[in-house]
C-alpha cells in the first residue's frame, strides 16, 4: 500500500484524545512538513540570489496549521500576519502559488508581484489582503466581523500578529471595538518571545499576552504553540462559541522563532546561541512525529513517505515557480482604482 | 421648492442612501444622537442597527470601515472633525487607498469617510484645518470637496456608490450658511470632474469649498471694476481634472489659485504645476497663489483667524493685481 | 475677624481624617468655588457672545482639585484636560488668567489667543501645552517622565484625561511604554460617563476604567471624584510612590459632567433630565462644605466669607480682562520655530 | 582620508553627539542592538541608558520624544522604515509641529526624529516610501533629506542642535552605496539652504535623496552631448530655500524637478508652482516634473520597481528634451 492509499484509507472518525480524526492528523503533519520545507527551499532561493526577501514561520508550524484547521476554510475571514504560510497552506494555498509568492511572479494570487513575499490575500480564500505594517489587520478583521453581524452571516474573523504588535495602538482599538460590540473576531498571538531582536519584556510589562485580555473583559487562553493538537483543542472551541455569539477571543500560542527575524537579519547579533541550540530540540514537527508515534497512529515508514512526498512536491513547485513569467514592466499600472479597467 | 442647506442635503443623501441600499450602514462618534453638526439627525431611529455609534478612536473607526467594506457592506464613517483623522492617516494611506492596487482590483473598499473640514469657525488649531493636500497624496483614495448642496447630494450619492474609498470633505462653514433651491433632479455630477461655475476672460480663479464661494464673491465685484474671471470648481481633489481646469486656464491665461490650507505643500503647488507645465504656452503672468500663511493652522481668536483666513477681499485684490500684470 | 484674617490663623497641622490641614482644606474649597464661578462666569459671557467657545469642568471640581493639590506645583509636570481648570488653579492659574484664556486675550499665558479656550500650557508653572487631540498628551508626560528619570530628576508627571480617551490607540501605547520602563506617570482619569453624547457603555467594554490597568500591570485605583479629600487622599500616596520609583498609576475618579460637553453643545438631545437632576443633588462643591460644616472644622460664616470672596474675585477678574487687550491680526505670525526671532 | 558611506556619516555624527552632550539619546526599535541598518551599531554598549528601545509602537516612539525634548533632553528617535511613520502622523503634525507656535516659543521641541526612506531596494509598498510631501507640509516641522555624507553629517549635527523638531530623511539606497572622503571640517551645511551642486547653462534640474545622485549622473551623461546642466541639491525640503532655487532657474530659464515620490501632490508641485509663480518672466520653457506614476508606491517585483523608480536614464530622456524645447 503506498502512502497515499494508506492516506485514502485514513479514518475520518473523531479520536477521543485529539478532537480530531486520523485524517486530520495526516494532514496537519503534512501541512507543517509542507510550511517548513517550502520555507527552505525559499531561503535557498534566496542565498543564491533568486529570491529577494524571505520572512519564515520556521518553528511556529504548529501554531499556525493548529489555529488554521480551526476555520472554515472559504467561509471564515482570516487576516494572518506574514509568518503564517502554515495558515495559508491550511486554508489552501498550493506549493505552487507559495512559490509564485516568493518569487514575486506575475501570477503569485496574493499580489501579483506587487507585493513583497508573505504579504498574504486572496479573495476566493477570503484571506484579507495584508500590508506590511503590523496590527492594522486586527482592525480590518473587527470590521469583517462588525458587517458579518450586521448580515447575520455567521462567520468568524481570525486576524494574527506577534507579540510584539500588541504594543501598537491598533491592537488596543481593535480588541476594545470588537469586546464592546460582541464581535465574532478570534486574535491570535503567535508570541515567538522576538519582535526582530527585542525581547518580550521590552514590548509589554506583563508576562503574558492574554494579561491583556482583561482590560477588555474578553476571553482568552494561553495555548503551548509548540503542539499542534493543544493548539487546535484550544482555537476550535473559540472558533464554534465566537461564531454562536460568545463574543471575540484573545489566544496566544507560546512558541519560537528558529530563523532569523527574515533573509535580511542576522541573529547571532542579539540572539545566544545556546537559546537555539535548546529551541531546536523543541521543533515542533518532531514533536508532532513523536507523538503520533508514540500513540501508534501511523506506522512510520507512512509518516516518512510523506515527508518524501512534500520533499518531491516542494522541489517541483519551485522549479516549476523559477519557470513562471515574471510581470512586465507596464503590469505595474493599473487596478489603482477597482474602478479602472485596469488601464 | 424650498432651499436646502449643506447640512440637509448632506443628511437628505444619507437617508436616501439608508433607505436605498441596505448594505449602507454610518458609523463614528455621537451619531446615534445626530452627531455634533446633525448631519444624522434622526437617522438612528429611523434605521435601527445601522447608525453606529464608535468608540473614541479614529484608527479603528477607518480600519473597521476597511474591514467592512472588504466584506461587502457600504460604511459611511464621520470623522467628528477633519483634524482628528490624522490618527487613520495610516489606515487610510497604507491600507485604504492600497486596497484595490496590491489585489489587482481582487478586493476593494466601496467606503466612504465624511469629515467636518475647514476654518472660519473659531476653531484654532485642531478644528479648523484644511487636510486635502496630505490625503489627495494618496493615489487609490478619491478625494471630493464639493461647495453647493446639490454638488454635495450628487457626489455623496457618487461617493457611497463608488467600488473605491471616497474621503468626502464637507466644509463647516458651508453647513449653514451656503443655501440653494434644488429641483426635482439637479444635474448629477460625477466623481473626477471640475466645473467651470463662471465664465469670464480676464483672468481664472482656481478654488474649492468655502473658498469657491468667496472667489465667486470676489469675481462678482471685479465686474463691477470691468474685469471678467472664469471661476474653476474642482470639486474633485484626487484625481484632479485636468482637461477642465488647463481649458479654463488656456482661455484667459492667467491663474490664480485660492485655499484656505497654508500655501507651501498645499495643493494650489499641484495645480500650478499642472499649468505651468501644460499651459505654459498660453500663460501671459505668474501663476498666482492665494493661501493661508505658513504657521500652524490657524489660530483661535477672530483677529488672528480673519489674518490667517482668505476672504473675497484677499482674492478680490489678488485677482485686481494678476489681472494688471 | 475677617475671614482672610480667619484663614491666616487657620492651622497648617495635618488633620487625621484628611491627610490635609485646615489651611489646606480652605484652599480646596476656595480653588472648587473658584473653578465653578469662573466657568459660570464664562458660560454667561458666552451667552452675550463675548466669549466665542467654553468647555468646563463643572460637577468635576473634586476630582480636579483633589488631585491638582497632590502634585508639587512648578517641580511636578502636568498635561491636563481641557475640563481642567480646577487643576490649573491649584498649579497656580489665577482667575485673570483663566479669564484672558476665556476670551483667547493677547496676553493669556496659555497660548496668547493662539488656541481655543481651556487648552493649557505653561511652562512656568510646567503644564504641557496641549491640542485638542485626545489622549495624545498622555504619551508627552511618559517622555517627560522618561527624560526626568534619565537625568535623576525626582519629579512626577501627571495626565488626565477622560474616560472616552481611553478608547485611542495612544492610551495603550503610553501605559505600556510607562510601565515597562517603571516611569512616574499618574494617568489620572475623569470618569464622568459621557464623551459627549455617548454613555461609557460605547467606549469600554468593562465596567471601570482602571479594569485596564491589568493590561500592563500598574497599580491602581478607583476614587469618588465627588469626595474633593477621598481624591487627595488616593492620589497623593501614588503620587508619593511613584516619585520613589514605584511605576506609574492608574487612577479613575468617578464623577459626571453637570453641563453639556460644551457651549456648543445640547446636552437634553441624549441626557435624560431625571440624570440631571439626581447628579445636581450630588454637586461636590456642596458636599465637600456640608462635611466641613458636619465636622465643625469652619464657621459657617466663614465658608460664606469665602463664596463671597470668590464671587467678588470673579467678577472683578471677567471685568479686568474684558478690557485688555486682543491679539493684533499680525501676532498670527512668529515662533513657528523656537528658532525664529519672532518674526 | 578613508571614504566615508552614509551610514558610516549618520552612525558617527550619533556617537559625536552622544559623546558631546549628555542630554542626546537615541529610541527607538531595535536600537540596542544596532538597529536595522546597523546606524546604531555599537552605540548601546557605549552609552550605557542612552540608547534605549522602545516597544514597536510609532505614536508612542514620537509622542514619547515629544515629552522628552519637552523636559529638556535631546531625543533623537528612529521609525524603523519611513513608512511606518504614518501612525505617528498624528504626534507629528497635531502636535510637535505646533509647539512652540502655540505657546509663542515659551515650550519647544529640541527633537530629531531619523528614519529610513525610499525605494529602489526591493521593499515593496511598505519598505520604499518618499513620505517628504506630506511631513514638509506641516509648519513648525523641518524636513531635511541629504544625498551626500558630508551633509548627511553636518545636518544631523545641526538637527541634533536645533531647539525645533527635525524630520531626519536618511535615503536607504545611498546608506551603502554612497561614500565620499570627509576632510578633517567639510563644509558644514545649515538646515534651510540648497546648494547648487553643477553648474551648467542649459537647464536646471532640482532633486534630493537618491535623485539627486542620479541626475548628477544624467548630468554627466549630457555634458557629453553637450547639454549642460546646473543640479540643485535641495537638502532641506521644509523650510524652502527659495532663493537658491530661484537663482539657479533663473540663469538656465529651463527647470526639471525630479523625485522618486508619486507626482501628483508630490513636493515637486510645490517647487514648480514656486518657479512659476517668482521665476515667470525668465522662464524659457514649462516647469517639468519627472516622478513616479500615480499608483500607491512601490511595487515589489524588480520589472515593476524599476518602472516605477526614475534612473539616470529616465531624467537624461527628460533633461535631453526640455533642454530642446
Ligand atoms: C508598524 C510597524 N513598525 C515596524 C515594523 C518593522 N517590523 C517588521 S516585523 C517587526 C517585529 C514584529 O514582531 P512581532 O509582532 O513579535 O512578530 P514576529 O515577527 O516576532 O512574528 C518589526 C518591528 C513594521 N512592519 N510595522
Ligand atoms: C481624537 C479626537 N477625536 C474626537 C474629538 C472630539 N471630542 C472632543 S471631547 C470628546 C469626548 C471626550 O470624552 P471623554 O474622554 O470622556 O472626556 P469628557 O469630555 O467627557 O471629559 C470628543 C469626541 C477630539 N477632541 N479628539
Ligand atoms: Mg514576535
Ligand atoms: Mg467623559
Amino acid at each position: 500500500m503506498s502512502a497515499s492509499e494508506a492516506a485514502a484509507a485514513r479514518s475520518g472518525e473523531m479520536l477521543d484524545d485529539y478532537l480530531l480524526s486520523e485524517r486530520q492528523l495526516e494532514a496537519m503533519y503534512r501541512a507543517m512538513l509542507l510550511s517548513r520545507r517550502l520555507e527552505e527551499r525559499m531561503m535557498t532561493l534566496n542565498r543564491q540570489g533568486r529570491a529577494d526577501f524571505v520572512i519564515a514561520g520556521a518553528g511556529q508550524e504548529a501554531a499556525q496549521v493548529g489555529a488554521g484547521m480551526a476555520l472554515r476554510p472559504g467561509v471564515d475571514y482570516a487576516a494572518p500576519y506574514y509568518r503564517d504560510l502554515g495558515v495559508m497552506l491550511v486554508l489552501g494555498m498550493t506549493p505552487r502559488e507559495a512559490m509564485l509568492n516568493a518569487l514575486g511572479k506575475r501570477d503569485d494570487p496574493n499580489s501579483f508581484g506587487r507585493q513583497m513575499p508573505s504579504h498574504w490575500g486572496s479573495a476566493a480564500r477570503r484571506v484579507i489582503t495584508q500590508s506590511s505594517v503590523v496590527a492594522t489587520q486586527l482592525v480590518h478583521a473587527v470590521g469583517v466581523a462588525l458587517a458579518a453581524k450586521m448580515r447575520n452571516d455567521p462567520i468568524v474573523a481570525f486576524a494574527s500578529c506577534g507579540e510584539g504588535a500588541t504594543s501598537r495602538g491598533d491592537f488596543h482599538e481593535a480588541l476594545n471595538f470588537a469586546a464592546i460590540h460582541r464581535l465574532p473576531v478570534i486574535f491570535y498571538v503567535e508570541n515567538n518571545g522576538y519582535a526582530i531582536s527585542m525581547r518580550t519584556e521590552k514590548e509589554m510589562p506583563v508576562p503574558h499576552v492574554v494579561d491583556r485580555a482583561a482590560a477588555y473583559g474578553i476571553q482568552s487562553a494561553v495555548v503551548d504553540g509548540l503542539d499542534a493538537v493543544a493548539v487546535y483543542q484550544t482555537v476550535r472551541p473559540a472558533v464554534d462559541q465566537a461564531r454562536r455569539g460568545a463574543g471575540p477571543f484573545l489566544i496566544e500560542a507560546k512558541c519560537f522563532r528558529l530563523w532569523a527575524h527574515s533573509s535580511d537579519d542576522d541573529q547571532t547579533r542579539y540572539r545566544p546561541r545556546e537559546e537555539l541550540e535548546d529551541w531546536a530540540r523543541k521543533d515542533p514537527i518532531a514533536l508532532f512525529r513523536a507523538r503520533i508515534e508514540e500513540d501508534c497512529l501511523f506506522p512510520p515508514e507512512d509518516l516518512d513517505a510523506i515527508e518524501a512526498g512534500v520533499e518531491v512536491e516542494v522541489r517541483a513547485a519551485a522549479r516549476w515557480a523559477l519557470d513562471q513569467p515574471d510581470p512586465a514592466p507596464a503590469d505595474a499600472l493599473g487596478f489603482v482604482y477597482r474602478g479602472d479597467s485596469g488601464g | 421648492m424650498a432651499e436646502v442647506s449643506v447640512i440637509e442635503a448632506v443628511r437628505g443623501t444619507l437617508d436616501e442612501a439608508l433607505a436605498a441600499d441596505e448594505r449602507v450602514f454610518l458609523m463614528g462618534e455621537d451619531l446615534e444622537a445626530g452627531g455634533v453638526f446633525r448631519a444624522t439627525d434622526g437617522l438612528a431611529a429611523k434605521y435601527p442597527g445601522r447608525v453606529i455609534d464608535t468608540p473614541l478612536a479614529e484608527s479603528s473607526i477607518i480600519g473597521v470601515a476597511i474591514g467592512a467594506a472588504h466584506y461587502g457592506q457600504r460604511p459611511v464613517a464621520e470623522i467628528q472633525f477633519a483634524d482628528f483623522i490624522h490618527a487613520g492617516f495610516d489606515q487610510l494611506c497604507s491600507e485604504a487607498s492600497r486596497w484595490s492596487y496590491r489585489t489587482r482590483g481582487e478586493q476593494h473598499l466601496p467606503m466612504v469617510v465624511r469629515t467636518p473640514w475647514g476654518g472660519g469657525v473659531h476653531g484654532g488649531q485642531h478644528h479648523s484645518q484644511s487636510i486635502e493636500a496630505w490625503y489627495a497624496h494618496m493615489p487609490g483614495l478619491k478625494v471630493v470637496a464639493p461647495s453647493f448642496p446639490a454638488d454635495y447630494r450628487s457626489l455623496l450619492k457618487a461617493a457611497i456608490a463608488d467600488p473605491d474609498p471616497v474621503l468626502f470633505l464637507e466644509h463647516k462653514r458651508t453647513y449653514r450658511l451656503i443655501r440653494q433651491e434644488m429641483d426635482g433632479a439637479p444635474a448629477e455630477e460625477r466623481i473626477g470632474r471640475a466645473r467651470v461655475t463662471r465664465r469670464g476672460d480676464d483672468l481664472t480663479i482656481v478654488a474649492y469649498g468655502f473658498m469657491l464661494h468667496e472667489a465667486l464673491a470676489a469675481a462678482d465685484e471685479l465686474a463691477g471694476e470691468g474685469v471678467e474671471c472664469t471661476v474653476v470648481d474642482l470639486l474633485t481633489l484626487n484625481p484632479l481634472d485636468r482637461e477642465t481646469l488647463l481649458e479654463a486656464v488656456r482661455a484667459t491665461g492667467k491663474a490664480l489659485i485660492v485655499h484656505e490650507d497654508t500655501l507651501t505643500g498645499g495643493l494650489g503647488g499641484e495645480i500650478a504645476a499642472i499649468i505651468a507645465e501644460h499651459a505654459f504656452e498660453d500663460l501671459d503672468a505668474p501663476v498666482r497663489r492665494l493661501a493661508g500663511p505658513d504657521i500652524p493652522p490657524m489660530p483661535f481668536h477672530h483677529e488672528l483667524e480673519s489674518f490667517f483666513m482668505i476672504d473675497r477681499a484677499k482674492i478680490a485684490a489678488a485677482a485686481r493685481d494678476l489681472a494688471a500684470w
